[in-house]
């Protein structure tokens, strides 16, 4: 069983770099980036998402991430559109884009179960980087 | 309205009335652009003119049958084309407004408010926005309760709309103003006083549109 | 007066599809891409990182946000072979890459000097996503 | 080693160390990169061997003529070709044990022993793992101590790489049941333990390369 990530994101690039960076670690899981508009302009695309949604989930669900705020309103959108029992093992993270997917994808690639890898997304949340915070050290 | 009269409107009234917010929206593509530019991402005209434009061509391709068809197509069109917050956001206002009204062949004042109060609802229910926060919702909520008031006074369709309409635009008005606290405007924090908001701006000229095709029915 | 922003990645397109989305709320701002190895492999390179630097730093400093930890490294590195009179005024933010590179590429864009872009990235640390956490209220 | 006996080694010698470092690398590219696969991103056997074919591309267009510049020389091309943790890691190393035998025109057991301690020095303050951490240090730490040892105990220049080495290589080993606090290895949790950390195990090759080419000197 492999949970998938949907990465929606503004732009087509964006997403489609972080989902080849998250895939070096996780490399058994369906990372599908939602990135930009169909025709490649910055925004958010139902549509985009919806078919990662279908390719993420392939029965064991899936968790969307992303980059901001008009992210959340079209992904939340395109789950409220799904099947009732597909849409109750798809879940919207509030989480640090990148560091959410890497960590995700690779809760996912050792086969942890829906909630797991919402969990490690959620973990990105009080990673710290590596150095701590050198800018507050410094600037204080 | 075509096919109705001034104390209702059929699914041709509802088209008539969406041919006229694209064309309206059309005209202001620019001005909603440069407000956005102002407070948010310089894509508000752009986008809501994406929309509509795609509206227009699945109104072409041809034309639903009843109020809720109309809206539901309008509904669905908007959250697949305009690539904005405004698109989840409009496309779910349009989408409760079509339910709301699922059963009508024609609308009257009091189902014009219930579609008004649906969309408006929906918009908060999926941006979570409160009154002056500074979002689309400082336009709707006024339209709505301005709308209500009519229709309770007795005002016929074209009566209902011209008061969301005005109300709209006062609303839209007054939040330049404000500091936003929902979407992108958001990030700038007290710099975005001082502007108007491009959503309330669009929702004003969207109910606009309505009302001046309702007081041209005959 | 404009703070540079550099953006490290381990890869080209995620840093340059985040630059594309900041810029359109800074399009005042130098907002440079550091992503990946010099031959478009997935990695960090201390000389992109090094250029970036140059052309996002007008004089009035730049800060660097970083995607992974080891980006941290390479970017801390590059930062120590400045020369000190630039270095004191390069600072790298430890903070959540997309939301940090959006909202400090606005402070800087009106006009914030060193310390409001570096505290504007720091923002990013605690900002809500919009609707809140819905995948902890549905799973708990 | 060349132009020096095995009580000192000069630049050649250093040179020649590297080289031999280069071609040990190339020869275990796969097996690192197949360690890096279970606990991280699978790229650190490409990464070192990019950097040392860099290396080798450097001395064959010009070989520096102090140890203190070898070292610099492998520091800077480290830095600018590895693309991953273990360049800024290395290249500091190489750069601070460049600085610690400054004026050095031959490198004696202690001098070694110096320029050992601020490679590792330099990796601990880039990338701030503590003993156990599961990294680099956990090779280069043992085989700092071990170093150290040889030297005050008299040992040639061969005597104190092979002790290194020696320990470095147990240090490696002794990664295996760590679980990774730092780096990429540490997104793994739990899951880190029961594999063989990519950079201590590098760290090991590395020095089993200069011991075999010291014990080899004249
Ligand atoms: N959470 C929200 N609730 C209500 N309205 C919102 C919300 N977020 C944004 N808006 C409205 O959307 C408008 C911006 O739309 P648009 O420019 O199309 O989207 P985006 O911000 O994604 O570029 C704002 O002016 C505001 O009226
Ligand atoms: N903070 C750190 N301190 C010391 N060594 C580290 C640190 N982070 C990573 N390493 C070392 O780097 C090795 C990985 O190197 P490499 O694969 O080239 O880099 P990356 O992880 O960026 O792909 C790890 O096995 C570990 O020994
Ligand atoms: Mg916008
Ligand atoms: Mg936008
Ligand atoms: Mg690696
Ligand atoms: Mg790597």
């Amino acid at each position: 069983m492999t949970v998938g990530i949907v990465l929606v994101s503004h732009s087509a690039q964006l997403a489609a770099g972080l989902a080849e960076v998250a895939a070096q670690m996780a490399p058994n899981v369906a990372i599908c980036p939602a990135g930009g508009l169909e025709d490649g302009a910055i925004g958010t695309s139902f549509d985009l998402i919806a078919a990662a949604i279908e390719r993420a989930d392939t029965g064991d669900g899936a968790i969307l991430l992303y980059d901001l705020g008009s992210g959340y309103l079209t992904a939340e959108t395109a789950v409220e559109f799904l099947e009732d029992e597909q849409r109750a093992r798809v879940v919207i993270v509030d989480a640090p884009f990148v560091l959410a997917a890497v960590s995700a994808s690779i809760a996912a690639n050792v086969g942890s179960d829906l909630r797991g890898v919402v969990d490690a997304a959620l973990q990105a949340r009080t990673a710290n980087g590596p150095g701590g915070v050198r800018s507050v050290d410094e600037l204080v | 309205m075509s096919e109705a009269d001034r104390t209702s409107c059929d699914a041709a009234g509802v088209v008539a009335g969406i041919r006229a917010v694209a064309a309206t929206i059309a005209e202001h593509k620019v001005e909603l652009t440069r407000l956005d530019r102002d407070i948010g991402d310089g894509d508000h005209g752009e986008n809501m003119a994406r929309g509509f434009t795609a509206v227009l061509a699945k109104l072409d391709a041809g034309e639903p049958d009843t109020p809720s068809a109309v809206l539901k197509l309008v509904a669905s069109t908007l959250i697949s084309t305009v690539g904005g917050a405004a698109g989840p956001l409009y496309g779910t206002a349009f989408l409760r407004a079509s339910t709301a009204v699922k059963e009508a062949t024609t609308l009257d004042p009091q189902a014009i408010v219930t579609a008004l109060t649906a969309g408006r609802d929906g918009v908060v229910a999926r941006g979570k926005a409160e009154l002056e926060d500074k979002t689309m919702v400082d336009a709707l909520t006024p339209a709505v309760n301005a709308a209500r008031a009519a229709a309770d006074a007795g005002g016929d369709v074209a009566a209902v709309l011209r008061a969301a309409a005005n109300d709209a635009a006062m609303g839209a008005a007054a939040t330049i103003p404000l500091q936003a606290r929902k979407g992108r405007a958001s990030y700038l924090g007290a710099r975005s006083i001082g502007h108007q908001d491009p959503g309330a701006t669009s929702t004003a000229y969207l109910l606009e549109a309505l009302a001046a095709v309702a007081e041209k029915a005959p």
